[in-house]
């Protein structure tokens, strides 16, 4: 057990260090501004102060920080990408994960589970083939397994035949992973602050300016800050941040949903999704089921929850886990996904001079929260795009260089 | 689950229809630009706000157009195409047809007047 | 007494008639196509005619137009079309048109396959083509149920989200809607005093409609009903 | 059944009735109409699970799943209200989260180490060495959850219904009933729905004055009207679990989820009573007095023999009546109030000598020896808020009933845009922002007392019938509370000791959310997702106005400006099962599928159909597959082809609607000649791909890909809402069947079969499409060569889809006709290299680099990717699809989808493959890199295990390059 618990259980007058911090007043002007308090804001602005020194910074949050979708994904941790660029990426977050706990002295509760895409289809097997392939290539540990592995593996799995979508094979990835999303946030940002980053709520971008072609301000709803570099991660928002500063974006914002069981003792070790089926599902170390399935049917600017979306999901969910009919649903509740078309990132530069854009993160952006962070950390701070971002620069929709994910992706978290 | 007004089939649940986009008017390709064209096909407005999108009523293959606040989710207005789509379009190439093509995309682009120009803004 | 006439033995197959063999009906042909008379048990199926029964019309002529002067063209044909949209005309023969959109009309035969008009129809079109008038393969595009019984609008609410109860969709009201997530047609076609609504759905989907329709009658003692039991509902179908 | 009362307490059983059931194995007896809850609590059982961190012994506290103390195991179905589960016989109860027995759980010692498990204390720990953690992880997830899921439980029978009213009202309290009498007299159809067994609300258990029954009388009258009214249907034992936009609302009843439309929506849910937090307030024993009202009135249980009552208002004393009346004795009644409020039942409370202690509040509650129940209740004077005096008294007693005031359930309220207000002067609470058509009455909106609630749901009713244009006679007005319901302003009294807890489900004391606090989880939601305090089963229904209280306080805001964490669906317990319904998945057969079934084919899912795969035992497959493919090549063979996309385009603009929605030229077309068709999307990829058929200059018969269909159906109406040519298209595939006879003879049998139309090469070339019969069934007839043999594909009306392949099986035995299936189709295109969308292309491939420049016409002005198609022709390539021969020495035969690789880099992977048993070697399609693609060139491709096997590339087709075999 940790020396903070026992100093904390042995002492009753024991007052505990302020570790999340709001700063109070904005300052006129910072070397860097980051738009949006998620986890890649919040990693960012970490990695600016760790690696390169760069402690002038604010963060601005128009709500909570965390509160975007960092506090609303199932936080799903894989590297099992189909292309190269991809693997290469998320297989770099996923090193960080793991030390990640450490890194930051702070417990993000990093569960290694193992990930299965269920395969219900000829064609979902051979791409299953493909990324195993890939994986394999790049060194990441992904193997396709067949029913009676499966039979083995996750013996709570129904592998009847006779369901309308029978279960084929699988692609299984032994390093996936689930963590305490908040916990990412909220070490990232205890401990950006802790050297000096300052944090700033209820703060909303509302115009940011341009001249000459180089952001040099952001308006906010608490004043007007001149800025040196600029970066924009604000997820569900992206089109309209990005549209202050003039630049239009390859995005659409889709409401994501997901839900949660009420607790049961552990049952199911490892994280299940079902691409044809769309829906996927772990059980967190609290005992709760999180369950989510694919984007909403439309876009909006809104993260109401709906019932189509139990219902297809529950549907779908009870072909794979029939003995689950008598769960009880806790809660159920939404978050906001930039979709791009090729199911992949917009990091980089833009158009304009010193803003930098994290966005498109869709459905799959928590586990890259800390290579995103580090890396745009780096592309600020040395004004050079790392090659591991490369592929992921906003030009190549001007270019038709588009990343070949969206094969891999019915579901994919 | 909301409530969509077809105008085909009355008021159905949404789960009757599928989304078909923004109403932005397909560009003649000869006309603009590559990159012109990659902005019309892979830019997305994704305004919040008041938008005029496609939809498709599945039971019967209808497409419609609705007004919809994106923030709100409500929808405001739905009509048939052939209120902003009244007549033929063709995208013939400009040394066969320059002119009177150029003007006939205008005219489309007039009626509807809450669409991106085709080229210029993107 | 009616020959067991063996289904196969015709050209025209209902889609659904390895379900009736499987119920056990006893057939025979109308136009060609091997039809259930009865299930066995003419009398609870005529009892179940006016609470909850399912009926296979597949057999019975159907064609549909479509096109820009589709209406005009049947009308100029002696087809009575209705206005707008989702309502249907009864014909002097008890064919009935379904406006189901501006541009498109689909025509359901009389029960009793006397009518002529869909097939003078389908004769009429292939024979001198019309300008912006295009056929619809209906017969073969679509299975046709019929479910009958004043528990019928119970039973379609577990299945279906549009409101079907009598007091809101009247006779001869058209639905195109989704029942139990397949793509359907339904319209109001009470028989005398008993709620009937036909169904045109999916042919390939027809064994897992039928099923479907079933379970959900299964609470209200729903069953198939044969052509003798519907028949019974009044002496003028 | 020792604690139960006489009649007429328990209107809600029957005591002719006696029903056994089981809990914790020991068998137990109740009435019908006992939940598991009041059963077990007239045997005296008070203890029913433990509790989610500390195991603490738990029990009733609202009986009215406010809170998980009650949550019980029954058979297969974890965490349920033992509140909300009727006993029928048999029914197996069981306790949850216990290591070693209920009354004796192991785990309870986590309790004394509480100190040292803050909340959040699993950030702070189990981290350093990392290897530590996943240990750590495992014993917390062995402690954590509550019930137990049985992986052999059997999917029971759930379904669903979509109903319609005019008017909805939730709640079925003196408000709810009258808003619905209301609404009816306007002719309005209207439903009323109360998750209570039996509709009445807090008239079912209330005592607003000194007779006991003046509750009930009021009910009975509102009852009675609304029996004889034929508007109004009463639901009951039923929970709205959401209101979703345009007032949808989902419900739970029994086994069905009721989905409802409401043209207008009353929410007259009432308000939850407030705990009060001290020192070991969860000890069973202490509840709210609703419950130990709803104990006496509804089921007639007594809730204990010796009670303490602690109120913050007038309420408390109707409890203490009631449970004098019910043969308790009150020891004392705590009020909080530094001067109570003088009122009937004060007075009466006072004229039966129960002793009142004003400016008083619970400060520790002691357990019992064995430490399953309450023993004692310490009592001290309260100097601030939250503050009280050292000295204390002392009462012993087995129950401690505890009222903090009425807040109200304001969930669904919420969901409908609903913010709620609250006034700290006051105390009261108020609603604005309701969306349209959704109105608040009763409790809810602070109508404490009968006749306001009562006079507030009828003025409501009328109006949301009058907001949907039904109008009565009715002329109401509305009328202000009489008396406001309030809460307590600050009912929490943290011990140096601890135990004093705000969230019962997640065992969240005062000091984790004063620790979390000053750690900066400040803001309402941090300071829910740090500490779960509200994320447990009951969602914070008893402890989110606390938890507020406590960030307010440390955040020196207002309660409004502290704010309430969202309310998210679903308000009550709803499985899995509910939500998922009968599971309706589509399915659609062929004409010709029961005769694939009699023929032992293994079926296979090709979008929403199924097609064989092969005919015959898997463990033959690949013989099978290949004998198959052979015959057709040798003799003939018949593959069902009906599930293929067919689209008819007809019109004056049918060629010049082709000609935009595919690369290919159409406008030329000859009538009678079928055409290849590829269709790319706007970013120039490849989607689709077919044949048009031209049957006459305006009649075009297109195919389309099985799965792809529905989608180029859409996209060809959606292009043409637009262009306005004079097109009309309809979606005939489920209108054919369609058969593929193919193989050198299959022209002998179709002769035998169809008499109109000429069959001989140069009559019906390749290529040729015909309209004629076969068998006597009409069909369209096109000789193709998707495998490379002379065939013909005739597509029948779907009725007659089975009676064309009997005929054309039987015709056929002579010369070995033999069915094939998919995997043979696919053998045998590939042998003639052609692709299969989706399978030889991904979600990039452009014609270019699919080798299909040929199908692209350079001429016409425009197809839909024409200018991507030309942006990509401009770049370098990437990679390419080739045909691929294996050598004959290789042993292992790679797998679709294995990689082609240059030196360290992915250059491309296989996309087809199969042993060619005419060719008799192993040919592939196959993506390489450009300066790999000459014919000749030597590719490596890494098989599973990481062996490299050699192939070359070859030009393609494999086999019968000239076409001569299928242009016979
Ligand atoms: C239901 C759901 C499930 C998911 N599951 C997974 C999963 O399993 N695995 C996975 O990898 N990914 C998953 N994702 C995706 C993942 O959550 C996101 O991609 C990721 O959290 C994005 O992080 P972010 O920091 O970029 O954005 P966010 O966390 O959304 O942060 C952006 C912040 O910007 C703020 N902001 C917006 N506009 C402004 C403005 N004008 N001024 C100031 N601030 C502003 C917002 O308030 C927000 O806090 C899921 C997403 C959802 C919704
Ligand atoms: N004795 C007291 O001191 C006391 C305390 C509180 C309220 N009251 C009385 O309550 C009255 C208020 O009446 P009211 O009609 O507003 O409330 P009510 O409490 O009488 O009735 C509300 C009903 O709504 C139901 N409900 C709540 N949420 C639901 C959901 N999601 N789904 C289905 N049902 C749901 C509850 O089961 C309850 O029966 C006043 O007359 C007041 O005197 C009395
Ligand atoms: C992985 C994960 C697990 C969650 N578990 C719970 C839970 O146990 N209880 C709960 O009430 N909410 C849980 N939530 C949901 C949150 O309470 C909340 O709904 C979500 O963060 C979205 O915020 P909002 O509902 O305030 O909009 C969980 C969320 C996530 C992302
Ligand atoms: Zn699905």
């Amino acid at each position: 057990m940790a020396f903070g618990l026992l100093k904390y259980g042995l002492n009753p007058r024991f007052q505990p260090k302020q570790f999340l911090r709001d700063s109070k007043d904005l300052k006129s002007s910072y070397d860097v501004v980051i738009i949006g308090g998620g986890g890649h804001g919040l990693a960012a602005a970490y990695y600016l102060a760790r690696d390169w020194g760069i402690t002038n910074v604010a963060v601005l949050e128009k709500g909570w920080l965390g509160g975007g979708n960092t506090g609303r994904n199932t936080a799903i941790i894989r590297s099992n990408y189909l292309t190269p660029e991809g693997v290469d990426f998320y297989d770099e977050s996923l090193k960080l994960f793991k030390g990640l706990s450490r890194e930051l002295d702070y417990n993000i509760l990093y569960s290694e589970r193992g990930h299965f895409t269920l395969a219900h289809t000829d064609a979902a097997i051979r791409t299953s083939r493909w990324r195993a392939e890939v994986n394999k290539h790049l060194g990441v540990n992904s193997e396709v397994v067949y029913r009676d592995d499966l039979a083995r593996m996750v013996p709570l799995l129904n592998l009847s035949e006779e369901v309308r979508y029978p279960v084929l094979g699988a692609l299984y990835h032994p390093p996936g992973a689930i963590a305490r999303h908040d916990a990412v946030a909220w070490g990232y940002a205890g401990r950006a602050a802790e050297m000096g980053v300052e944090l700033h709520q209820n703060t909303e971008v509302t115009g940011i300016e341009v001249e000459d072609g180089t952001v040099v301000g952001v308006e906010t709803n608490r004043g007007r800050i001149s800025c040196g570099r600029v970066l924009q991660a604000v997820a569900g928002r992206s089109s309209e941040v990005s549209r202050l500063a003039g630049i239009d974006l390859p995005i659409r914002s889709v409401p994501l949903q997901a839900c949660v069981s009420t607790p049961v003792k552990p049952i199911l070790d490892p994280i299940i999704v079902s691409g044809s089926l769309h829906v996927y599902i772990s059980q967190s170390d609290r005992g709760e089921f999180v369950m989510g399935g694919s984007t909403d049917p439309y876009p909006r600017y809104q993260t109401s929850s709906s019932l189509d979306f139990m219902e297809g999901l529950m549907g779908h969910l009870l072909e794979l886990f029939p003995f689950m009919s008598e769960m009880p649903v806790l809660r159920q509740w939404a978050g906001l996904a930039d979709m791009t078309p090729d199911f992949s990132p917009v990091m980089g530069k833009t158009p304009v001079n010193n803003y930098y854009i994290d966005a498109g993160w869709g459905t799959w952006g928590f586990k890259a929260t800390c290579v995103s962070g580090k890396r745009m950390a780096e592309t600020l701070a040395t004004e050079k795009t790392p090659n591991i971002l490369k592929p992921f620069a906003l030009d190549r929709f001007r270019t038709f260089d588009l990343v070949g994910e969206k094969g891999a992706a019915s579901v994919g978290h | 689950m909301k409530i969509i007004e077809c105008p085909l089939n009355g008021p159905r649940n949404a789960q009757e229809f599928v989304f078909g986009g923004d109403v932005i008017n397909h560009p003649n390709p000869h006309l603009i630009s590559d990159d012109q064209w990659a902005n019309y096909v892979f830019i997305e407005e994704n305004r919040a706000g008041v938008v005029q999108e496609w939809w498709c009523h599945v039971p019967t293959a209808y497409w419609f157009i609705a007004e919809r606040d994106t923030v709100k989710d409500e929808i405001l207005r739905t009509f048939d195409p052939s209120e902003i789509y009244k007549e033929r379009i063709d995208y013939n190439r400009p040394e066969v047809e320059a002119q009177s093509q150029d003007t006939k995309n205008n005219k489309v682009g007039e009626v509807n007047s809450t669409n991106k120009e085709t080229g210029s803004s993107i | 007494m009616v020959e067991t006439l063996d289904p196969s033995s015709l050209t025209n197959r209902s889609f659904l008639y390895r379900q009736h063999i499987k119920s056990g009906a006893v057939f025979a042909e109308m136009g060609g196509f091997a039809v259930p008379l009865n299930y066995g048990n003419p009398d609870s199926e005529t009892e179940a005619s006016s609470n909850m029964g399912l009926v296979d019309l597949s057999h019975l002529p159907r064609t549909g137009f479509k096109g820009w002067d589709a209406a005009k063209w049947l009308v100029s044909n002696g087809c009575k079309v209705g206005d707008g949209s989702n309502v249907t005309t009864e014909q002097a023969c008890y064919s009935r048109a379904m406006r189901l959109a501006p541009s498109e009309v689909a025509i359901l035969g009389d029960l009793n396959a006397e009518s002529s008009l869909v097939n003078d129809l389908d004769m009429t079109w292939s024979s001198h083509r019309s300008d912006g008038v295009f056929h619809v393969p209906r017969a073969s595009t679509n299975c046709w149920l019929k479910v009958t019984g004043k528990y019928a609008p119970s039973m379609f609410a577990k299945i279906c989200a549009v409101d079907l109860r009598p007091q809101v969709f009247g006779i001869g009201q058209v639905a195109q809607t989704n029942i139990a997530r397949l793509n359907c047609i339904v319209v109001r076609h009470d028989i005398d005093a008993v709620l009937t609504y036909d169904i045109l759905t999916d042919c390939a989907s027809a064994d897992y409609f039928w099923s479907a329709l079933l379970d959900a009658m299964e609470e209200f003692s729903g069953k198939p009903i044969g052509i003798s039991a519907l028949k019974s509902l009044s002496v003028n179908i | 059944m020792v604690m139960r009362l006489d009649a007429p307490a328990g209107h809600l059983i029957n005591r002719q009735k006696i029903v056994t059931f089981k809990f914790e194995g020991k068998t137990y007896k109740g009435f019908d109409g006992d939940t598991v809850a009041s059963a077990l609590m007239a045997s005296d059982q008070r203890v029913f699970s433990r509790s989610f961190k500390y195991h603490r012994p738990r029990g009733i506290m609202s009986l009215n799943s406010l809170d998980a103390n009650t949550l019980v195991q029954i058979g297969d179905s974890p965490n349920r209200f033992a509140e909300r589960v009727p006993i029928v016989d048999g029914l197996d109860v069981k306790a949850q989260n216990y290591w070693g027995s209920l009354l004796k759980d192991n785990l309870n010692i986590i309790g004394r180490f509480g100190r040292f498990l803050p909340a959040g204390f699993y950030y702070k720990a189990f981290y350093k060495p990392g290897w530590t953690w996943p240990i750590w992880a495992n014993i917390i997830r062995k402690i954590a959850g509550l019930g137990v899921l049985n992986p052999n439980a059997p999917h029971k029978y759930y379904d669903k219904e979509y109903l319609f009213y005019d008017v909805v009202v939730v709640g079925a309290g003196p408000a709810g009933l009258s808003a619905s009498i209301e609404a009816a007299k306007s002719g309005a159809n209207v439903i009323v729905i109360d998750e209570d067994q039996a509709p009445g609300g807090s008239l079912n258990w209330g005592r607003a004055s000194i007779e006991v029954d003046s509750d009930k009388s009021v009910r009975d009258k509102l009852l009675d009207e609304v029996e004889e009214n034929e508007n109004i249907r009463v639901l009951a034992s039923s929970s709205v679990i959401g209101r979703y936009p345009d007032n949808w609302l989902a419900v739970v009843s029994s086994n069905r989820l009721i989905k409802l439309r409401a043209r207008s929506l009353v929410v007259a849910t009432g308000c939850w009573e407030q705990p009060i937090v001290f020192r070991n307030n969860d000890l069973p024993g202490i509840m709210l007095g609703s419950a130990a009202q709803r104990l006496i009135h509804m089921w007639g249980v007594k809730p204990g023999k010796r009670a303490v009552v602690a109120t913050s208002d007038d309420h408390g004393y109707g409890v203490a009546l009631d449970l004098v009346d019910s043969g308790v004795e009150v020891a004392a009644i705590v009020d909080l109030r530094e001067d109570p409020d003088r009122t009937e039942l004060s007075a009466e409370v006072q004229r039966r000598h129960i002793p009142i202690f004003p400016g008083r509040t619970p400060w520790e509650a002691v357990p019992s020896a064995d430490g399953l129940r309450v023993s004692q209740l310490r009592v001290a004077k309260i100097l601030n808020p939250g503050v009280c005096a050292r000295e204390v008294d002392s009462f012993s007693c087995d129950l401690v009933v505890i009222s903090a005031g009425w807040f109200p359930a304001a969930p669904l309220i919420r969901q409908a845009g609903g913010k709620l207000n609250y006034d700290e002067n006051s105390g009261s609470t108020s609603i604005e922002g309701l969306d349209d058509s959704v109105f608040a009455a009763g409790g809810l909106v602070g109508h404490s007392c009968i006749d306001s609630a009562a006079a507030n749901g009828r003025y409501v009713g009328m109006i949301a019938a009058k907001k949907i244009g039904l109008s009565s006679d009715s002329d109401l007005i509305d009328v202000s509370p009489q008396y406001a319901s309030k809460v307590h302003p600050w009912p929490i009294f943290d011990h140096p000791k601890g135990k004093a807890f705000v969230d019962f489900d997640e065992d969240i004391q005062v000091h984790d959310l004063q620790m979390a606090l000053k750690e900066g989880y400040s803001h309402i939601e941090h300071l829910k997702r740090f500490t779960t305090n509200g994320m447990g089963p009951s969602q914070g229904r008893h402890s989110s106005l606390p938890a507020m209280r406590l960030a307010s306080k440390h955040l020196g805001l207002s309660l409004d400006s502290t704010g309430m964490t969202t309310a998210r669906p679903p308000n009550a317990l709803v499985t899995f099962g509910h939500l998922a319904g009968r599971i309706f998945e589509p399915v659609r057969y062929t004409s010709i599928h029961h005769r694939h079934i009699e023929l032992g084919a293994k079926m296979m899912p090709a979008g929403a159909w199924l097609r064989p795969e092969y005919y015959g035992s898997s463990k033959e497959k690949d013989r099978l597959i290949r004998e198959e493919a052979l015959n057709v090549r040798q003799n003939v063979g018949l593959v069902d082809v009906s599930t293929l996309g067919g689209l008819d385009i007809c019109g004056p603009d049918a060629a010049e609607f082709l000609n935009r929605m595919y690369t290919f030229a159409y406008l030329k077309q000859p009538v009678g000649k079928s055409r290849y068709v590829l269709m790319t999307d706007l970013s120039g990829v490849i989607i689709d791909d077919g044949v048009a058929c031209r049957f006459s200059d305006e009649h075009f018969y297109v195919t389309a890909t099985t799965s792809g269909v529905d989608a180029v159906y859409r996209q060809m109406l959606w292009f043409n809402a637009q262009w306005r040519l004079k097109v009309d298209i309809t979606n005939v595939t489920a209108s054919y069947s369609g058969v593929n006879i193919a193989g050198p003879k299959s022209r002998d049998i179709l002769e035998r079969l169809c008499s109109d139309v000429d069959l001989s090469p140069a009559g019906f070339p390749y290529m040729g499409v015909r309209e004629g019969h076969v068998a006597g069934i009409p069909a369209r007839m096109l000789r193709v060569g998707f495998v490379g043999e002379l065939g013909y594909e005739l597509h029948v009306p779907a009725h007659q889809g089975e009676a064309l392949w009997d005929a054309l099986m039987e015709e056929g035995q002579e010369e070995s006709i033999r069915p094939f299936g998919v995997e043979a189709q696919r053998l045998l295109r590939l042998e003639k290299g052609h692709i299969i969308i989706s399978q030889d292309t991904d979600g990039l491939t452009h014609p270019i680099e699919a080798d299909m420049a040929w199908a692209i016409s350079r001429k016409k002005p425009f197809y839909v990717g024409l200018k991507s198609v030309s942006i990509l022709e401009g770049k370098p390539l990437t990679r390419k699809l080739v045909g691929l021969e294996l050598s004959e020495s290789n042993s292992t035969i790679p797998k679709e989808c294995h990689l082609v690789i240059d030196g360290s880099n992915i250059t491309g992977r296989i996309t087809s493959i199969g042993y060619s048993p005419v060719l008799k070697k192993v040919v592939a399609l196959a993506y390489v890199a450009p300066h790999q693609s000459d014919p000749g060139s030597e590719v490596e491709i890494r098989v599973d295990e990481g062996e490299i096997v050699q192939a070359t590339v070859v030009k393609l087709p494999f086999y019968d390059p000239d076409g001569k075999r299928q242009e016979l």
